[in-house]
Parts: C-alpha cells; structure tokens; sequence
C-alpha cells in the first residue's frame, strides 16, 4: 500500500516526550487499533506553540499550563484535556558540593545551592520546564537572574542538552524525570531532590481548532487524544519503563492541580 | 573519551549490519541533498558565471552580497522557508511543510549562494584568460557561459563537493522544516541531533562516522568517475 | 566572401589608450578603407598589439573614436576575427577548437565539419586535429589559431605576428594563405616583425613608434624611401631600446 | 508571514537600538569566528596548496578524503572537541569546555578542511600554469607554496570568505562545546535557535537579518580593502 | 662563470618521450658536451620543446636515459636556466619576477638589486621594469624571460626560439648578448626558425624531424652540406607537414 494512503496526522510536543521514548513507544499501539499514523515534531515548547497556532499541527503536546490554557482561550485549541505526568527532579554531581541529596523540599534544595554558589544551569528556554524552575527560584525568594553568567548559567537549550552540560560541568540543573531517566551520559551526575509535591509536571493535549484552521485533521486528532486518556492508551502510559522505572504517570493517579 | 571508541565499534556494527531504519535515514538524507545539490547547481553555476562574465553596474555590490550569503545560517533559512511553507505562509496550499521536499527547498537556498560564490571565483580566472578570445570569436556573454563551465568543470567539481557537503551536514534547515519526524523527515543530521539531546553520545558520533563514511564513499566515486571520462576524452 | 554591404572603411580620429595616467597609445588617425593587407611595423612595445585589439573591439578608446560603416555591433563582430600574438585555445582537441567558433557563427553539421577539416588541412594540421589543442607545439598552435580565424571567412583578418613561431616552410605557406584570404576579399590587418615579409606582401604600412603613427606609406614607397629617421633606422634594425 | 515584516522591523530597531546585550553576542560572535578563520587560514591555506604542488602516494585519497570533510557536520565536531575538553576527557586539564575558546578550537575543525579543499583547488589551477617555469627557476615545492598563495590571492579570498560564512553562521558545534550560556558563550547562531525555540520567530529572524548585515559589512570591507591594496600594488 | 666542477657532460641514451600511445620524441643519443651553442632545429611539431624540456629535468623520459656528470638535483637544477617559447611571468611587476628569480638562488639585498638592474638593462626593459609583468608586450616578455634567466648565471641556458617575438633591432642585439654569455662559459642550447641566426651563431646544430635526431654535425658543415634529403628539404623552406 502506498504510504500517502495511510491516513496521518501531525503533533506538535516537546522534546521531552520524545526524547523519553515514550511516544516511540505509545504510537506503533494507538497505530496498530487505529490505522492512524502520526508524525510527531518534537521542538521547545514556544516552537510547538508558535506551529500549533499557526495550523502546521493537529495536535499540541505539551506540559505549560499557563501557555496552554493561552492557547485554549485565544481561540486556536478546542479544550485542553489532561493526559499524564511526570515530575522534575533535581539532579547535580555526586559529590553534591551544596549538600542536597534526599531534602524533600526544593525551595530549601535551591536556597542551599544559591548559598553555595554551586554551578546551577537553567535550560533558560522559557520552555515548560524552565518555568518550573522559576517558579522554584521564587518559592525559595531567590532571584538568581543577577549571577546569571557566573555560578547560574543561563543556557538556551533543550533538556538534553542542558543536562550534556550539567554532566560536563559537574552543575546542579531541574530535570524531568522521563528525560533525565532516558537520558544516557550522566557521567558524575546523580538524582539528588525528588517528590515534592511541587514539582509535578501535568501534561495536556490540545486539539487545534478546525473553526480557526479548517484544514486541521481534528476528527484525528480527536481520536489519539480519545485513546491516549482511554483504559488502553492510560495503561500503556503507566506500563512505559526506562531502566524498571515507570517514567510517567498515567492522568489518574494524579493529585489534583496547584 | 571510551566514547569515541565505543562510536567507533557502534558505527562498524551499523555500517555491517545496515539494518532497514539505518538505510531508510541514510537514502532519505542522500535524497534529500542530492535533489537540493542538482537544483542549486542548475542555479548556483549559471549565476555564478554570469556574475564572473556580464558587467553591469553593481556587480561589485552583487558580489559581496552573495559572498555575505555564504553565512546565511541554516536556522534563517529553515524559518524563512517555514514561513513561506506553513499554513499562514504564502504557499500553504502546497502542504510541504514536514515533507522531505520541504527539506530539499531549505538546503536549495542555503547552498544555491555558496555554489555561486565559488563558481564565480572559478569562472572568473577562467574568464581572464578566455575573454579577449571569446569575444573575439563572436561569443556573447550567454553564448560564453556554457563554455566557461564546461571548460571549467574539473575546478567546478570542488564547488559542488563544498555544497554537497554543506547541505548533507546541515541540520538546523531541516530539522524545522522536516521536523525530524521518524520514518518521514528524519535524515541522518537530525537523526545525530536527537542522540545527542537524549545524551547517547556514542551513538550520536556513531551516525556521524556513518555519514562521513557516505561523503568519502560519494566523492570518491566522483574522483574516480571524472579520473575515467577523463581518460576516454 | 561575406555577404551585404561592407563594414569598411574603418576610421580613427585623436585614438588615444591609457592605462592609469600612461599614454600607452596615440592620438592616432588612419582610414582602413578596403580589402588588401595593411602591414603594422615598430619596435616592440610600439603599440602594435594595442592598436589591433582596439580596432578589433577588444579595448575601449580613452578618448577618440573607432568608426566602421556600420555601427550593428553584432554584425561587426561576426565579420571580423584575430590571432593573437599568443593563442588562446580552448580546453578541447584542436578540431573542436575551430568548430566551436564556425558554431557560434551558425554553421552547422557537415558543413561545419567540412569547413573544419578544410582549415585543418591547408595549416598542415589535419593529422594532429585530435590532439588536444593546449598540449600543441607552439608553431601548431599559431597555425590552429589562424585556422580557427579564418574558418569564419571574416571581412577583415586581424593578424598578431601569425608567422613568429612557424618553421621556414610553414612560413611559406601560411604566407601563401595570407595573400590568398586577402585576394578573396578579406582585409588583412597583420604585425610581424619579419620586414622580408612585409616587404613581400604589404600593400600599405602603418610605421608605429612609442605609441604613435610616424609613417603611413604604400609598402613599396615605406621599403623604398621610409619617410622618417625612426623608420630608417627601423628598417636597418638600429632603432633600438 | 508578518512575522517577516515584523523581523524586518526589530532588526532595524535592532541594530539602530545598538543594545549592549545585541553588542555583546555579536562581538563574541565575531570574537569566535574571526579567530577560528584567522587559524584555519594559517593551517588550511598550506596544507591545500601542499596537497596541490606535492605529489606523494596516496595525494588522490588525501584529496578525496579533504573533499569529504567538508562535510563534516557541526554536531559531530561539536561532540568531539567535547569529549576531549570534558571532564573525562585528554584535554581535561585545560578547562576550556563551555568557554569561547572551545568555540574557536570547534569552528577551527570545522572550516579548516573547508578553506584547505578550496584553496588546494584554487593553487592547483595556478600550479598546472606555473609549475615547469617556477622548477626550472630552481623553486622546490616548500619554496613555490608561498608564491603560489600570494599569487593566488584575490581567488584564494572566495575561499576564505567561505570559510568565516560556515563559521559565523554554524550552531551545532558551538552549543555543543560552548553551551549557549548567557553572557559567556551565547553568540548570535546559537541566540537565533534559543528564540526559535521560544516560539519567537521574529525575534529570531531579526537577529538573522542583523547577522546577515554584519556579513555583509564584512565582506563589503574586505573587498574595498583588497581593491584599495590592488590600486596602490 | 660558476664555480665548481662543471654538471656537463649531459648523455642522452635512447631517450624517448611518449605520451599515451603516442611516440613523440626519440629514440635520441647525443652528448652536450661544453660550453659553445647548440642549435636544435626542425619543422614545428618535431620535438624540439619536448627535447628541451626533458633535458632541463622538466618531463621524465619514458625509457631511456639522460645523465649529467653529477646526480646531485639540486646542483643541477641551480646551474640550469631555461626561457620557455611562451614566457610564463609571475603576477608582479617585471623587476619583482627577475628579483623573485635571483632570491630563490639565494641572491640577497644589493647584489641582487644590482644584478636584477643590469639584466634589464642590457635586454631594454629598464624603463618599464616596474610595470606588470603581465601587461608587457610580446617582445618585452621574451625578453624579460631571457633576463629573468641569464641572471641566474647558469651553467647551462636552455632557450625556446628566443628572438621570435622581437623587432629587428631587439633581436639583434639579444643576439649579441647570446653569444656573450655564450662566450663567457655558459653552454646555450638553443631552438629557433630562423635560419640566419643559427648560421651566424651556432657551433652544432641538432637537426629533429618528426621526433627523430636526423642530423648532428657542425653548423659551418650543416649549412654548408646538409647531410640528409630532410635537412637539405628543411633549408630550402621545403620540409612541409
Ligand atoms: N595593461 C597595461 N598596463 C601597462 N602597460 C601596458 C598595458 N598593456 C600594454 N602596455 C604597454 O604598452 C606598450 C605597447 O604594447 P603592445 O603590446 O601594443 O606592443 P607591441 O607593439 O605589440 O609590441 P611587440 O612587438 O613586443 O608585440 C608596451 O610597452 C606594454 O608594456
Ligand atoms: N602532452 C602532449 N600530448 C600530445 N601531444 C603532444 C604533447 N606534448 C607535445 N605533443 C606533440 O608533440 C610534438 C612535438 O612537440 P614540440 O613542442 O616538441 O614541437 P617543437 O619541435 O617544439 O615545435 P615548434 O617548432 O612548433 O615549437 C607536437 O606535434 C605536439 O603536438
Ligand atoms: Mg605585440
Ligand atoms: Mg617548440
């Protein structure tokens, strides 16, 4: 059969979902009861808002819930439904110069690491994650803008390469736990701060509007996000492992949001 | 630095393996330059030459310009070509944005100058020593052009080769206007850039070696190709 | 030999070429009115090569003008053609060098070929047509260029020194092509600096001397009589450096 | 589209605004290429006009294999100046990861085969005009390399040029080894991919444009200064 | 004129040159065996270039031999000099190419001033001796070429048809200034066409047809009695292609 006649539709994600090997790992399924094939472009998250607005995607992917409900209310997504989660996690170098390893609390993780002037690197992406950890900053009433250039670096890039970076420069940085459990030359770093309770990371999935962009292949779209929160689609996302570890969190279980 | 060797062994296993989702990257990023290489050839030369022949008044200004347009950054045109291509672009209704062609019209932009720039050099010193002639014998500007091409060819080759090599190395065109979507628009330097961001180093350098191994294999048929029609004429 | 009205006579009024602030030629005026072989004579660096490749289009004036009959710069193109004193030959065998020029004069297929191998054949080069053009001996080359010239049956024939580089009997020889082109009605325009030569052949001698025109003569008269102490001394190879 | 209008704009504002944050990424930006180019014409220039006039075993495999790097794609530099600056590294002691001078040392690999491949074209062009007259002056090969280089010159500086256009306008290698970190290694290439990843394609492409500009007047200084030097010579 | 054991004799033992399939040169035996001048003669195409080059180490033999009393190929390539039928000049004024020539033989500072002025001075280039050398005449780039070599001093001076582009008076005194160097203990081989000169200045002559030695013998005795029906062809103006 030729390819052009397999129906397809186009998502526009972060790269977080990708780079975990989630949706490597969801799609073939949602392919196989579906017939569907989708193409998942997976950039920062500004990127994949900037695509889903202007109609180049069906479907949005992301995890940004200010931007996303932006989205929403401007008029170019239907509704935004919520489909998982996972959480960030501090990670930093083994010899964990701040000490950090196993605090609970992430405001108190940060304060110490502002304390210390330990190396931090921000993705400084306003990205999904980015945000979070701004948010984190404020929480701990550290506004770390002013050493930025010395031991808090901006970088301006995505989770993989912000976390290459952590790992060649032995810096403390916030994760998410899909990619950094993906993730492959931690060399030195470690898991330092998890599970507090703020540092949930919902992800939601946005059809685009067909009102706004008629061409947009919504009825499909539809259909993946029906299957992604149906009993299958939930289960998948709760069976997906790296290294035994369950990376994400199916909508489910999740405590309801801040 | 274990990963370099580690690259090494991972990049033999995939070059003697040559497992199908290896092939499909590497025929797609083959396809995908050498339609842009053909295009910004049949476009690049011409103008280049033409550059080196006609006078006109700001040809000099022309000829920086387009020496300037050597450092267009992949990532401009890959967003100009985005914006022409998506939905709210002026060629929307072609629905080529994600596609490998779309990839094909950023590598053509990013390249076209470069291959014009140096052919321009190129033609130009040819230029000097047959112009007196040329002109001499009847020859217009248009008529000279295909000659100083086809005179030119074996200086030209490496103006192609540059180009090829920039348009099967460059990832930021194509990776907003193909997206890097697997099995549609992934090619080999998208493919790298991915590995890279998930942190398998040794994979990312593997794909890299592969791709390396294509160029020489590619300009070595080339060498060996011209060395054998040269023989015969 | 070429068809329509003639593009001759050719007139120069105050033809002056610089280059920077040196006056390399001029102000110089000749009338070149109609087919015969005009012969420039002068030392080297007298502003022979100068004086052709200005009348032949190839340089611009600094000041002055060039006139012919006609001012179509096309058309005075296709009815002109020279040899350079050094060939300039293209990447290609020494035949495809004179069909590549009766191509861009329009002639096509078995004409084209005849006419190629018939220049190629009365320069003594048919044999070696195949070989490739550059890698020549510098008398085949000075003869491939002539072929190549005239091959385009031209109006008028510019000819830089075509005989330096030639073997006494291809001297000969050519010399006999040179008066045969110029009785078919083609112009010769030729330097040389063989006066035996242009002794020989000459209809008219233009006399160049550190830029300018000394001494415009019937050959005969120049030979017999030269009208100025440069050409006198010229001629007994004493106007020297 | 008014995305293009509206980069035409902020560009403007841009460069007339003259921020010192837009100055400090363009001077590095400049800083980093311009050193890079400065070092791969000293090494490269040479070794192509080496590979032009020497003959050896194995020159054509050397040629081919020079003509192949120009593909080098920037990640895969990026990945390997990183794994010998890393941690882990050889060249761990230097501490020069996530600094400018990984920057140049990134570019450096990255257009040396591209202005060695060029100019050994260039040279051998010049060579095959020179070579019986300069070895019948008694110029042995190291001797005639000079001359051929300043002979060369004005063709050679199309290569060059197309040497610092893949350097300025790169990003793969420098994000890899600099890490785009603000204030210290964010230069122009690797600013444009940051926006382009927020979503913010103006800004992007304005920074682009300004980039673009700065080439520009780049290549507009250095042909009035390569014409100034021609009319004095 | 330079110090040491001579390089000569050169011996050349079956030399042969061919390209592809093409025999164009040899077999050829001769010995250079002094000082004095060799004349080579021949119609174009019969190999004098490529005999000339061989025996400046330009091209290698495709069998065959050509040996030099020493090996050493540095002594030999300092002690030689050659002037190319078709000059190849550096992108440099005429002064720049003779000074370039006489630096890489280790020339330094006034000297090399010095003996760069006085070379072209005697071949009358002094004038424009800092125009580029591109732009000169055809003559005057044959002349700077010759200049550009004798200033090396060489032992041995290989030149190709030296006076073809010269006026009358250039070529005669550049004869005088052959036989000079000749004289003062360089061994000139030489091609030319014209006939006269080799008469007047050659002490043997080496005649070539169709890459074939025909004839070696002196030039009193060549002129006077051609040994071969070509020989006797070629000095009629006879020998045609
Ligand atoms: N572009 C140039 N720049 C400087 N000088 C030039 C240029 N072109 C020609 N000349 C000079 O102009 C003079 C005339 O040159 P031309 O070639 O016309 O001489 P000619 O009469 O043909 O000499 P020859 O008999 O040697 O061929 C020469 O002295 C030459 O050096
Ligand atoms: N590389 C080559 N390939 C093919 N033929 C060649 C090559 N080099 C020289 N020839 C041929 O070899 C012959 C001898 O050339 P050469 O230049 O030695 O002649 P010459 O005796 O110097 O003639 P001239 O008097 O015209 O200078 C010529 O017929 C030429 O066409
Ligand atoms: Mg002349
Ligand atoms: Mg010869």
């Amino acid at each position: 059969p030729l390819a052009a006649e397999t129906p397809f539709l186009t998502v526009a994600s972060t790269t977080s979902t990708e780079d975990s090997g989630l949706l490597a790992d969801l799609l073939p399924r949602f392919r196989a009861v579906s017939g569907i094939e989708v193409r998942v472009v997976a950039v920062g998250t500004g990127q994949a808002l900037r695509v889903a607005r202007a109609g180049d995607a069906d479907l949005l992917l992301v995890h940004d819930r200010p931007s996303e409900e932006a989205f929403v209310a401007e008029g170019y997504g239907i509704e935004r439904v919520s489909v998982m989660a996972n959480d960030f996690v501090v990670v930093g170098p083994t010899t964990d110069p701040a000490g950090i390893r196993g605090m609970g609390d992430v405001a108190q993780a940060f304060a110490r690491i502002a304390e210390h002037e330990a190396i931090f690197v921000s993705r400084g992406d306003d990205s999904g994650t980015h945000k979070a950890e701004l948010r984190q900053w404020r929480h701990a009433g550290i506004d770390p803008t002013p050493a930025s250039g010395t031991w808090y670096r901006e970088l301006g890039r995505g989770m993989g390469g912000t976390l290459n970076t952590a790992a060649a420069m032995q810096a403390y940085s916030l994760a998410d736990r899909g990619t950094w459990l993906a993730f492959l030359n931690r060399a030195g770093l470690d898991l330092l701060v998890e599970g507090d309770p703020r540092l949930q990371n919902p992800y939601s999935a946005i059809v685009v509007d067909p009102e706004r962009h008629p061409h947009v292949k919504a009825a499909l779209a539809q259909r993946l996000v029906d299957w992604l929160v149906s009993e299958p689609g939930q289960a998948a996302i709760g069976a997906f492992q790296v290294g035994g570890e369950r990376l994400f969190v199916p909508r489910a279980e999740l405590a309801p949001g801040p | 630095m274990n990963e370099l060797s580690q690259a090494f062994s991972t990049a033999l296993t995939l070059l003697v393996g040559l497992d199908s989702g290896l092939l499909e990257i590497v025929g797609l990023s083959l396809r995908v330059s050498g339609t842009a290489l053909l295009l910004a050839s049949v476009v690049g030369l011409p103008i280049g030459a033409a550059l080196a022949v006609y006078r006109f008044r700001g040809r000099g200004a022309a000829v920086v310009a387009l020496n300037a347009l050597m450092g267009l950054p992949p990532v401009v045109v890959g967003l100009l070509v985005y914006l022409v291509l998506s939905r709210e672009g002026p060629l929307a209704s072609l629905a080529l944005l994600f596609t490998p062609s779309a990839m094909v019209i950023a590598q053509f932009v990013l390249i076209t100058p470069i291959v014009a720039a140096l052919s321009r050099q190129v033609v130009a010193d040819l230029w000097s020593e047959y112009e007196e002639q040329l002109r001499s014998l009847g020859a217009t500007p248009g008529r000279a052009l295909p000659t100083l091409l086809w005179d030119g060819r074996h200086s030209l080759l490496t103006t192609v080769l540059a180009g090829f090599g920039r348009a099967v190395a460059e990832v930021g065109a194509v990776i907003i206007v193909g997206g890097n979507i697997a099995h549609v628009t992934r090619v080999m330097t998208t493919a790298i850039q991915l590995e890279t961001r998930k942190g398998d180093l040794a994979l990312a350098l593997a794909l890299g070696i592969v791709l390396l191994f294509l160029s020489l294999l590619i300009n070595a048929g080339v060498s060996l190709l011209t060395r054998a029609t040269e023989r015969r004429a | 030999m070429t068809a329509g009205a003639s593009i001759l006579p050719l007139v120069a009024r105050g033809l002056v070429y610089q280059v920077g602030g040196d006056r390399l030629l001029g102000p110089i005026d000749f009338e070149l009115e109609g087919s015969g072989r005009t012969i420039v004579l002068g030392p080297n660096g007298a502003g022979k090569s100068l004086l052709l490749r200005l009348a032949h289009g190839l340089l611009a004036p600094s000041s002055g003008t060039l006139e012919w009959r006609t001012s179509d710069a096309a058309e005075l193109r296709r009815r002109q053609a020279m040899v350079f004193d050094r060939a300039v030959l293209l990447r290609r065998s020494a035949r495809a060098n004179v069909e590549y020029a009766l191509a861009l004069h329009g002639s096509r297929g078995a004409e084209r070929r005849a006419r190629a191998a018939h220049v190629l054949e009365r320069t003594g080069l048919a044999r070696i047509g195949d070989r490739a053009a550059r890698a020549l001996s510098a008398g085949e080359q000075q003869r491939l260029a002539l072929a190549r010239a005239w091959a385009l049956r031209p109006e008028v024939l510019f000819l830089d020194e075509p005989t330096a580089s030639l073997d006494p009997a291809a001297a000969r020889r050519v010399e006999e092509l040179i008066v045969e082109i110029g009785s078919s009605g083609t112009a010769i325009v030729m330097t040389t600096h063989d006066l035996a030569l242009a002794r020989r052949i000459g209809d008219e001698v233009l006399f160049l001397h550190l830029g300018l025109l000394k001494e415009r003569a019937p050959a005969a008269d120049f030979f017999a009589a030269p009208g100025t102490p440069e050409a006198q001394a010229f001629q007994r190879g004493e106007l020297t450096w």
